[in-house]
């Protein structure tokens, strides 16, 4: 029975030792993105990339001109011929510049060739409010859900971060990796003002978390709470003060958004019977609402009350704290809307 | 100086044909409402397509448009692939999922075309790219119009292509048209090759009637990709000699124009070249014969060919995992 | 009492109609885009704008060169400086090359400025399969649902598509609107193979359907379809043939997706308790999940059956035409869902 | 020969110190941890703003970039309300919602600022199509940095002004880098100027650092836009003396690379200017004295400003239908 090496990591770092990993493995996983490897750089938007272009060099970490629909139509065609692309965006809000590389020809090619070619590419967005407003803010998950040919991960924590980027840059479809900023873990200058940095032990092997799992991270009969990234943290603190009160909260690490394990999700409400889903981003046409339609049309039978989602309102995110922190969904609003959930809605 | 041997030129004069007479018999299909989808025609432009496809070596790699068919052709696709996918058949090469605008056969080196104008531009580049990590002395080919010109993604994927030094060739269609918008009401400078110079690359303008003229210009920028001399930006001037696409009389064109460039067609003057060099126009006679003959099998076979079947809907979404 | 005087129409003609007579009555309206206004042009992609420049000449109504993040650019510019501009996509998958120009721009600028500037601008998209394949076939409403600050419009018929437009021009934000290519009633060349050109009686005066409204086209007691654009027709359909079974459908035409009247929705809900959302873009994360997770909150205690949602699967737009009627909802595949639904889903 | 009043050549001299020492105290306040979100800042390249601002009408708008503040400033926002945004509170230009990259006050022209690189520039060739529509003779300026030059808005937005021959002026202000990212490893020519041949519109490089001769040429290209003559790309080569943003130490730069372009700097170098001209130092002295005074009140004012109350969250989403 071996023991596995672990190390402590933050999740920037566990994001980098996944790619070190595969570039190591793989000659054919190669970095592009705006400042990722530049001789005593960023290391990317947040140094996520930090070092790599001094182990690898400056062709398999490669910095480009600012330019996302060439740096994602670059990284579709080196897909096309035989490359593992991981391309980042510096901040998510920016993929909408590149937009139709994504929708139009990474999602639809290997359908639109009839399986002839396929596009094994990882775009890597960084996600969530940092007080920097509307257009470096947007979270985006409900955009990728509604294209097909995409798959959609969000890791919380650095265990899983490492794992599902390393289980995707292995798959043979276009990933968007959305990266939670406030999760990142940054040090000194480029710590997040509002960041909840979780470090934890990693297993300094190369190892996958499957695409297409969700994770129960706190157990509970009472209700059963979805949540991703960020919000994750939020609904343990949630559960923490609703365990005060007797109420048993059940929170799901919602990681892996598609493919959706809608089995573990049915059989974990017909359990609970009642479903708070959580979510940074807007509410309305947010992931929650196809998470909501779908509990509905399966569990509906085991429902004891409506299932509730608690989301940003629909408002571009401000920039000053106060709004943003009114504009965010807190531990206090998911106490509350359980409450809600218990008195039968 | 005859640098080519003969069996060159005949192959190049047999694909010429055969995308003339092949796209003027879609277009008869057309008019009997045998052609379900969309067409978007490439008379006219032959030499451009025969010209550059000629200049590779078969490792190379074609990215073509919404008019892909001449491309398709002139990179070695089987005409039966190809009029199937247009009948929306099984048989086609995207299975009928593609359509006329999709036609993809990666086996001989066409990639899957774009019917988004100018995307094809950085996804040729990346693909140049990965060549170039993989060490493989490959070069990629992208095709577009002068419509493409002023898009987004032509500026950023030719800059990133020049900075990196990537082995792909830019190949700008310039037939004066994008849909019923003559150029001169999209840019105020004349040649779309004078942009080369905003990106530090050659830019070359010719002949696109001329078909040698075409693959002399065209096998000297692949040679300067393909040693890492970086990408060149051809342009082509050209015209289509058909509408826009299926049913576009295309009246916002004067006749006078039309007349005009269809005196300078591609095929009688490249024609008249092999015949000033000599070559029997009987032997050219019986090679257009042969053509016709194998238009006629592979319209016949797409015609007979069987839908795709409602569970194909389903497939080739995602990719499966290889082992 | 003034007798309103009608004249016939096609939907090409209605949205041409609103677009003159707002063009007339104000020098703010003008047009831009791809082969919109060109002498002997086709007048827009599906010959919508025909004959206007003719009429108004080729500075208001603008042909552009083929550059859809400048096209959507300048029409947020130009709406910010006091224009009213009706941006048009020859094909509404065209929208992503401008797609940053729309989410990060036009929606955000109202708020991010604190109301000191808006963008009254509307974006025209033809959408809707029409057997030219996944690049040439997309709805996107769910797109536009999940950005606040957009208006989301999808008229079904000429009157409806009249009214919405002329309203959407006199908007003070950034409007959406979403035209079924199968709808236009092109006549000639320009006709659609599998095209239901819905001819009506429409006023020849300018009138306003306002923005944030949805229409029962059809009364019933027994399950209420929400459709939009060619699904209406289909449902309607599908309502007719249920009629013979004794079983009364009610269809409401979901023409307005932004703002929502759920007010409305609730009440009808509330009568027939069982509810079918028919949708013809992709089911995941799609407007049909937003309306489903609102629904099953609002009236989950008048629910008799779970809501159901019928749409296309969640895979690119096939192009043969057997393919693309597996693909589409059909009026059989109603009929069928509304059985599913009538026996306790 | 001076063309200018002294009262102009004064009040160019007041903008670049106040933008200057405005600029030093928010970063003063950032060390201290009272600045709530990010900060780019505009030391060393306030000879551009001030150059071209005082180059326009009333009326003419300015569409600015991540980093506002010197256009802002010159522009003629109010300090207040400048700081007061950066400091997220409710007196803030855009009541805390907008904060340091999106800073507006359309009352003297400052359009919303953009944190979108390059986005800005197809929306001012709007804001120009606008101006000719209503016949205004209003003009539009785009400022944007070398990274901007090379994304596709920057190609598509040039380009539609250019065959519209709309009243903008495109001013880029190539201070060497996009963030960490040295202009050679992003464009293989060395000026983004003479990309303005693919637009066929006259393109002018000169000194960033020279506020008199950003005037001037400014000048040139807005009257030249403004009689119908079409737009102009300036290139102003600058520098920023700063890191890209708020905790950027800037390492990716040479300690001598940053020593030089120091002593360029176009504020004495403006103020050995005035005094060659028989300006008192004195006067300039006491100028700066009163540019101080206004900074603090400024800052203070923001300091003691209130945050925006919650329920402002969930207004101006939507604009009302005026009446
Ligand atoms: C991004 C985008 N915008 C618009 C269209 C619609 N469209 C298809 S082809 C075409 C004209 C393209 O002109 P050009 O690039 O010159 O190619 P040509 O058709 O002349 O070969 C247009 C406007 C499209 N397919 N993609
Ligand atoms: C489309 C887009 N990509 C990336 C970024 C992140 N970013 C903000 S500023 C910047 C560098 C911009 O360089 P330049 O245009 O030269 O302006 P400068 O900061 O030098 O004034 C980058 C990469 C962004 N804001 N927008
Ligand atoms: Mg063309
Ligand atoms: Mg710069």
């Amino acid at each position: 029975m071996s023991l596995v090496n672990t190390t402590e990591m933050t999740m920037a770092e566990a994001l980098r030792d996944a790619m070190r990993l595969a570039m190591q493995e793989d000659p054919r996983v190669f970095l592009l993105g705006e400042d990722i490897g530049i001789k005593d750089g960023f290391g990317g938007g947040f140094t996520v990339t930090l070092g790599l272009s001094d182990e690898f060099g400056h062709e398999r970490v490669m910095d480009t001109p600012l330019s996302e629909a060439a740096i994602i139509g670059a990284a579709v065609g080196a897909a096309m011929v035989g490359m593992r692309p991981i391309a980042e965006m510096q901040y998510g809000d920016f993929v909408f510049v590149g937009m139709d590389q994504l929708v139009n020809q990474a999602a639809k090619m290997h359908y639109m060739s009839n399986g002839q070619v396929s596009v094994p590419m990882v775009l890597r967005l960084p996600v969530g409010a940092s007080r920097r407003g509307a257009q470096h803010a947007q979270s985006t998950e409900a955009y990728w859900m509604h294209t097909p040919g995409l798959k959609v991960v969000c890791p919380s924590n650095p265990y899983d971060a490492k794992g599902l980027l390393y289980a995707a840059i292995r798959d043979e479809n276009p990933v968007i990796f959305l990266e939670h900023k406030l999760l990142y873990g940054g040090k000194g200058g480029r710590k997040e003002k509002t960041s909840i940095d979780p470090i934890m032990e990693v297993p300094t092997d190369s190892y996958e978390v499957p695409l297409g799992t969700l994770k129960e991270v706190r157990e509970g009969q009472d209700v059963t709470i979805l949540a991703n990234m960020m919000m994750v943290y939020r609904s343990i603190a949630a559960a923490d003060s609703l365990a005060e009160e007797g109420i048993r909260a059940q929170v799901i690490d919602m990681r892996c958004l598609q493919p959706l394990d809608l089995d573990l999700l049915s059989e974990a409400v017909k359990k609970t019977n009642r479903v708070l889903i959580v979510e940074e981003d807007n509410l309305t046409a947010g992931w929650g609402a196809e998470i909501a339609a779908r509990l509905g049309d399966e569990v509906f039978y085991y429902l004891d009350a409506p299932i509730k989602r608690l989301a940003a309102p629909d408002t571009p995110v401000p920039t000053a704290a106060t709004l943003e922190e009114e504009y965010l969904p807190t531990t206090e609003k998911i106490v509350e809307a359980v409450h809600g959930l218990l008195e039968g809605g | 100086m005859i640098k080519y041997t003969s069996e060159q030129l005949f192959d190049m004069y047999r694909l010429m044909v055969t995308i003339r007479r092949f796209e003027d018999h879609l277009y008869q299909l057309f008019l009997q409402g045998l052609v379900p989808g969309t067409l978007h025609q490439y008379q006219g432009q032959e030499a451009v397509a025969v010209g550059v496809c000629s200049a590779l070596q078969p490792a190379d790699i074609i990215f073509s448009t919404h008019r892909p068919v001449g491309h398709g052709v002139a990179k070695g696709m089987s005409l039966k692939s190809i009029a199937a996918e247009i009948m929306g058949k099984a048989d086609g090469c995207a299975g009928g999922k593609g359509g006329q605008m999709h036609l993809t056969d990666v086996s001989v080196g066409m990639m899957p075309s774009n019917a988004i104008v100018g995307a094809n531009i950085p996804i040729a580049t990346g693909a140049a790219i990965g060549f170039m990590l993989r060490g493989e002395e490959r070069v990629s080919i992208s095709f577009f119009g002068d419509g493409a010109a002023n898009i987004g993604a032509f500026h950023e994927g030719i800059n990133l292509a020049a900075v990196k030094n990537a082995p792909v060739v830019f190949v700008c269609e310039n037939n004066q048209y994008a849909a019923s918008t003559h150029i001169s009401l999209t840019m105020k400078i004349e040649n779309v090759a004078d942009r080369a110079e905003s990106y530090g690359i050659p830019g070359v303008i010719l002949d696109g009637m001329d078909v040698m003229a075409v693959r002399e210009t065209a096998e000297k920028a692949v040679e300067r990709a393909r040693r890492g001399g970086g990408p060149t930006l051809i342009e082509a001037k050209t015209y289509r000699f058909m509408g826009h696409s299926r049913g576009d009389p295309g009246k916002y064109r004067s006749e006078e124009e039309l007349s005009e460039w269809r005196s300078r067609d591609p095929i009688p003057k490249y024609r008249a070249y092999l015949e000033a060099q000599g070559i029997d126009p009987l032997t050219l006679a019986s090679l257009e014969e042969s053509v016709d003959e194998r238009i006629d099998e592979a319209v016949e076979y797409a015609l007979a060919a069987p839908e795709p079947d409602a569970s194909e809907t389903y497939l080739n979404v995602y990719a499966e995992r290889r082992k």
